[in-house]
């Protein structure tokens, strides 16, 4: 019935994303051509997307070790000891093109991805964020996306059973042809019940779970063969299809098998399905694997073994299970309604062997197919970067109204209140969310501890494009920032690179250089990190978005009780200013919104200081000092004021003085790491001034809470005026009215 | 009071009313699964929220068929109390428990947000403790909660006293805007006319510590474990 | 043999979804729609020996699970009747 | 004029809606299904002069917004078509 396969040529490797290098390379490890479907596991394995060609270099240069980090990269996420015999396990993921193409699928695919991540390791996962980048929601077609996106992301998050706690969403027209869909993950194990996706044991059987196997998601570059008869090509669907409920099932039953000790390695078939997992397995556990695919449950009549090993079908996964423990997988899968089929066994001798009825269709080793090329091709920045550097923000006029400017920047799409958003998110599931979105980062308690963890991510893509180490440096500043504000200490780092076409030396410069920043930032904070995703060829007819690194942070808070968030709780409180009043308006979110330009120097970054305002931070938090902390990000200073006045249930006003030696937009408006607002009931003023004395860092009063306006002074002029319903309307309305 | 917490396939507050039932009230709880028939130990059935069979035909479409709702019918014969919460909710209505049933919401989105609830019948197993008028604070999220009844089934439900909560606002004013999903008459809860079967859209789980941000769903539970005492008829057990 | 089940929101009862779907219809010009609703088709295909006693299958199937009477209600088409109109791509 | 669209999902992509009540009715006892897939019917009528300008405006509904040309195809009828067919309750 299926026809012969195609003869493997250069051509056809060429065709399938392979250089003619590459190409070489197999042929001369295999001594031979390789077959058809070798073919097509190179083809897959060797993609810049499993084999992170252009980035593996780059990424060895992250600090990854720690003595809470109980997993680094290279698995299928991180994990970090949070105490009491407690792992949290997390990671981030994109899903940017499948999004762009089918937003509610393609978002949708991108959450189950990254959950699987999550429970393959032995966790149950417990929150979710969403990063998101789209381009201006003036552009209808932009608003069907964002829509698309978060009821994909909602689809699937809450069906699954899994909270969506936080995220962020920023518009930029960069963004317009290749929006960004970043999800992360975070689970809960027991420290010593991880589980690890390599194929121990020569002899244990191989278990192939969940979800039938269809012609979804068959990589589109292998695909793009010139041998392929046309309708047939056309019949091939590459969108895959999620299955929330399905996935919610595979949770159960691999935590159950797990639980019975039945499990010895697991692994999400994600990317390049069923040929990823048959050669990752072994080759991390140096063993070697033979499969019969006729085994393989397919949901398609007459697929090919090519087909069947790199169909991207969602909801399945390898399992190898302990010899004699057959009955016991089984037996757990029937439980909740799933295949469980073996299809093979680990074996020795190292190579992947894959039959068809018996037939070898792909023998090969798995140390080959797992050791793709590493390329660190020469690096250029972009020849507009001088430009853009040399434009100075403070050339532009000042508004004419600072209140209607501040007004103005509250009500834009990226700084306005994201509830329309997350209000389509299930927060609570599981019970443990403490903090909900809305605040700098989200809270979850660690039930049976008295601790809890607290996640944010942040990233700042014109920051990057300015300056991708300063501004990488500063998306893990930041990130780790937000988790202090809540009153956790930072523990583990997860990064998304967003980029666009690593051919280019101008991108792979500003990845490289991203990568550093994000390394620097890192160690200064002594935050490893566990894990990471990278997102490469994010352009459209040779516009590439702004490079776009995302941050994830966990962070421990010892004591759940003792937590803050960022708004203002009541009249009369004294609102303090830490760190350094560095900022600027280069690459501002004022700068775009007012006057359409990005350029500009970004504010200095001293690391040292950071790392000090972050532990002052905390330590008053923690002493229960504070009753509220927020970080200063975009729209700067003022805007995170009126965010402390207006985002809490009941708005509270303020008055306070600012800075009065630079010029009202800078001060108001300028962006800058390093700074953190905190509101003082007066009771505590000299506990906390004595906590801010011993910690050494730059700060002073600015104000004090009550009223129901904002009002906001350089020195002894005022500039702002406010009432407070009007910052509110404007920050509530300011997303949400494009989505109407 | 032994309670018992029915798992279906895509079921995910199970382990939430577990929680609160064992560790915050301190009562004897199970879980149950979707197969079982046998609920002579049990006092109380909870139908928990989530996803069961993933909702793909109708949220609560399929387990409202399954054996463990049917076994239901005579558990509340002989006197049971059940608690369906948002997919339980929905589960009980699509089983016929409950009158009416539950729509996608008016939005056509999903909601997770905090809902004020205006007490309005006291005279149930679940209410027993509070008073008419009140409000209690809890959270929803779902994506079918409109609550529908065709006019003659609403009158009957009015007749009867089958309505139980009310979306309202925080001061108890029963609003077109306080509704979060465009149930009829602003509808969160109904009862079966014994008041023994309670269905309600609302997450009284999530609203049971009060680093949750309410304690108001305790109030049910404390209710019935007050009504059930009082009355006496499980004390013998 | 096949049959064609369609389930749909029973008159009177307000179809938001249709209602959403008409409005964005009217935003891209099609101003033209009167009237607009949104059901759900099952196709159905079944191992049974006589149409007849298939249908009766498949309407009680539809009365046991695919239309909640409260909301809904039914039709029943067999694939035969429809032989002759085509499909759009 | 009165048009039927039914919105189905293309070949060979997972119909989860449609697995899960095949599922369901072989747990109900309805084991002699042997496909089913679960699509949208949309039920538009409008005020246009000539049946064939109805249809061709229909079409471009389809294609604007009511089906999706990555998961979905479409199938056009006309009202006149089915009207013998009667709906049960
Ligand atoms: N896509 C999203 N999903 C969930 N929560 C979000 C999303 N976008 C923003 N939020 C939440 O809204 C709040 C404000 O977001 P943002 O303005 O990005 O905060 P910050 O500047 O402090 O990082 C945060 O609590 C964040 O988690
Ligand atoms: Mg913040």
């Amino acid at each position: 019935m299926t026809e012969a396969p195609p003869k493997v040529t250069l051509d056809l490797a060429r065709d399938s994303g392979l250089t003619a290098e590459e190409y070489d390379r197999i042929t001369s490890r295999l001594g031979r051509e390789p077959t058809y479907a070798e073919l097509g596991l190179f083809a897959a394995l060797w993609s810049e997307h499993c084999a992170y060609k252009h980035s593996r270099a780059y990424l060895s240069r992250l600090p990854t070790e720690g003595p809470r980090v109980l997993q680094g990269p290279g698995e299928n996420a991180g994990a970090i000891d949070i105490g009491d015999g407690w792992a949290v396990v997390f990671k981030i993921e994109s899903h940017n093109h499948p999004s762009f193409i089918e937003p509610f699928q393609g978002a949708a695919t991108g959450v189950g991805g990254i959950l699987r991540d999550i429970f393959t390791m032995g966790a149950r996962p417990i929150a979710l964020l969403d990063s998101l980048r789209f381009g201006e929601l003036d552009d209808p077609k932009t608003r069907r996306l964002v829509e698309g996106v978060v009821s994909g992301i909602s689809w699937y998050g809450n069906c699954f059973g899994c909270p969506t706690v936080g995220g962020e969403v920023a518009f930029a027209p960069e963004y317009a042809g290749n929006p960004l869909v970043n999800v992360m993950c975070v689970g809960l194990v027991r420290a010593d019940q991880i589980f690890r996706a390599r194929a121990e044991g020569v002899g244990n059987p191989v278990f192939y779970v969940g979800n039938k196997t269809g012609r979804d998601g068959i990589h589109g570059a292998t695909m793009a063969s010139a041998t392929f008869d046309e309708s047939a090509a056309e019949r091939r669907p590459t969108v895959q299809v999620g299955d929330p409920f399905t996935e919610k099932l595979l949770l159960e039953a691999c935590l159950e098998a797990m639980k019975a000790g039945a499990v010895v390695g697991i692994q999400d078939m994600g990317a390049a399905g069923l040929a990823c997992c048959t050669s990752e397995m072994p080759a991390r556990a140096g063993t070697g694997m033979d499969v019969e695919l006729s085994r393989v449950p397919q949901r398609e009549v007459g697929m090919t073994p090519y087909e069947i090993l790199l169909s991207e079908s969602q909801e399945r996964m390898l399992l190898v299970a302990g010899r004699g423990r057959e009955d016991d997988v089984r037996r757990i899968f029937a439980k909740w309604e799933l295949d469980a089929v073996e299809i093979g066994r680990v074996t020795a001798g190292g190579a992947l062997t894959a039959r068809l009825s018996g037939e070898v269709v792909a023998h090969v080793p798995v140390s080959l197919l797992a050791d793709a090329p590493k390329y660190t091709k020469p690096t250029a920045p972009p020849g507009w970067l001088a430009e853009r550097l040399a434009f100075d923000p403070l050339t532009l006029p000042e508004p004419p109204d600072y209140g209607e400017a501040l007004l103005a920047l509250c009500a834009s799409p990226s700084i306005g209140s994201k509830e329309w958003v997350f209000r389509q998110y299930d927060q609570q599931v599981g019970i443990n969310t403490l903090v909900l979105p809305g605040s700098d980062a989200a809270v979850l308690r660690v039930k049976g501890t008295p601790r809890a963890l607290a996640v944010s991510t942040d990233g700042n893509g014109r920051h990057v494009f300015l300056d991708p180490r300063r501004g990488a440096a500063m998306a893990v500043c930041e990130a780790a920032r937000n988790v202090s504000c809540s009153g956790a200490t930072p523990v583990g780092v997860t990064d998304c690179m967003n980029f666009g076409s690593p051919e280019r030396p101008e991108i792979r410069w500003q990845f490289a250089q991203a990568i550093d920043g994000i390394a620097e930032a890192c160690r200064a904070l002594e935050i490893p990190v566990v894990g990471g995703n990278v997102s490469f060829y994010n352009e459209t007819s040779g516009q590439a978005i702004l490079p776009t690194p995302i941050i994830g942070v966990v962070g421990v808070l010892e004591d759940a009780g003792r937590r803050a968030t960022q708004w203002f709780k009541g009249a009369g409180h004294r609102v303090a200013l830490l760190g350094l009043e560095h900022a600027s308006l280069g690459g501002s979110e004022y700068l775009w919104r007012a006057h359409r330009r990005l350029g500009g120097r970004l504010a200095p970054l001293d690391l040292e200081a950071e790392r000090k305002v972050q532990a002052a931070v905390r330590a008053a938090v923690s002493a229960g000092l504070v009753t509220a902390a927020h970080d200063c990000s975009e729209g700067g200073l003022a805007v995170a004021l009126a965010e402390g006045c207006v985002t809490g249930r009941e708005p509270v006003g303020l008055e306070a003085a600012l800075d009065a030696s630079g010029r009202g937009d800078h001060v108001l408006f300028g962006e800058g790491p390093s700074r953190v607002i905190v509101a003082v009931e007066p009771p505590r003023v000299r506990e906390f001034e004595a906590l801010m004395a011993e910690s050494a860092i730059p700060w002073r009063w600015i104000g004090t809470t009550g009223g129901d306006r904002l009002v906001l002074r350089l020195g002894t002029k005022t500039i702002v005026d406010v009432a407070l319903d009007r910052i509110e309307r404007a920050w509530r309305s300011g997303f949400e009215r494009h989505m109407a | 009071m032994r309670f018992g917490v029915v798992v279906f396939p895509g079921t995910w507050s199970d382990c939430d009313f577990h929680y609160v039932i064992s560790e915050v009230l301190h009562q004897p709880v199970k879980y149950v699964w979707h197969r079982e028939r046998d609920l002579d130990d049990l006092d109380c059935v909870v139908l928990p929220g989530g996803f069961s069979y993933g909702d793909y035909l109708r949220a609560g479409a399929v387990a409202g068929r399954s054996p463990v709702v049917d076994a239901l019918r005579d558990f509340v014969a002989r006197g049971g109390h059940v608690l369906g919460s948002c997919n339980g909710f929905q589960i009980l209505c699509e089983a016929g428990l409950l009158p009416g049933a539950l729509m996608r919401n008016e939005c056509l989105q999903y909601r997770c947000q905090s809902t004020h609830l205006v007490v309005e019948n006291v005279e149930t197993a679940f209410t027993r403790g509070l008073r008419p008028g009140q409000v209690l604070t809890m959270p929803i999220s779902h994506g079918e909660g409109k609550y529908h009844a065709d006019p003659e089934a609403l009158r009957t439900l009015k007749a009867r006293r089958q309505i139980v909560f009310r979306y309202g606002e925080a001061d108890g004013r029963v609003t077109r805007t306080a509704n979060p999903n465009g149930s009829l008459e602003n509808i969160a809860g109904i009862v079966n006319p014994e008041g023994t079967v309670l269905g309600l859209m609302p997450h009284p789980e999530r609203a049971a510590e009060a680093a949750m941000g309410s304690t108001d769903g305790l109030l049910l539970f404390q209710s019935l474990l007050g009504s059930l005492v009082e009355d006496g008829s499980f004390l013998k057990r | 043999m096949k049959f064609r089940v369609l389930v749909r929101l029973k008159p009177g009862i307000l179809d938001v979804q249709g209602a959403a779907v008409r409005k964005a219809l009217a935003g891209l010009g099609f101003t033209e729609v009167s009237d607009l609703r949104v059901g759900k088709v099952i196709e159905i295909e079944l191992d049974t020996a006589t149409a007849d006693a298939a249908r009766a299958r498949v309407g009680e199937m539809c009365r046991q699970l695919l239309a909640n009477p409260v909301l809904e209600d039914y039709t029943i088409e067999m694939a035969d009747d429809l032989a002759r109109r085509g499909a759009v791509r």
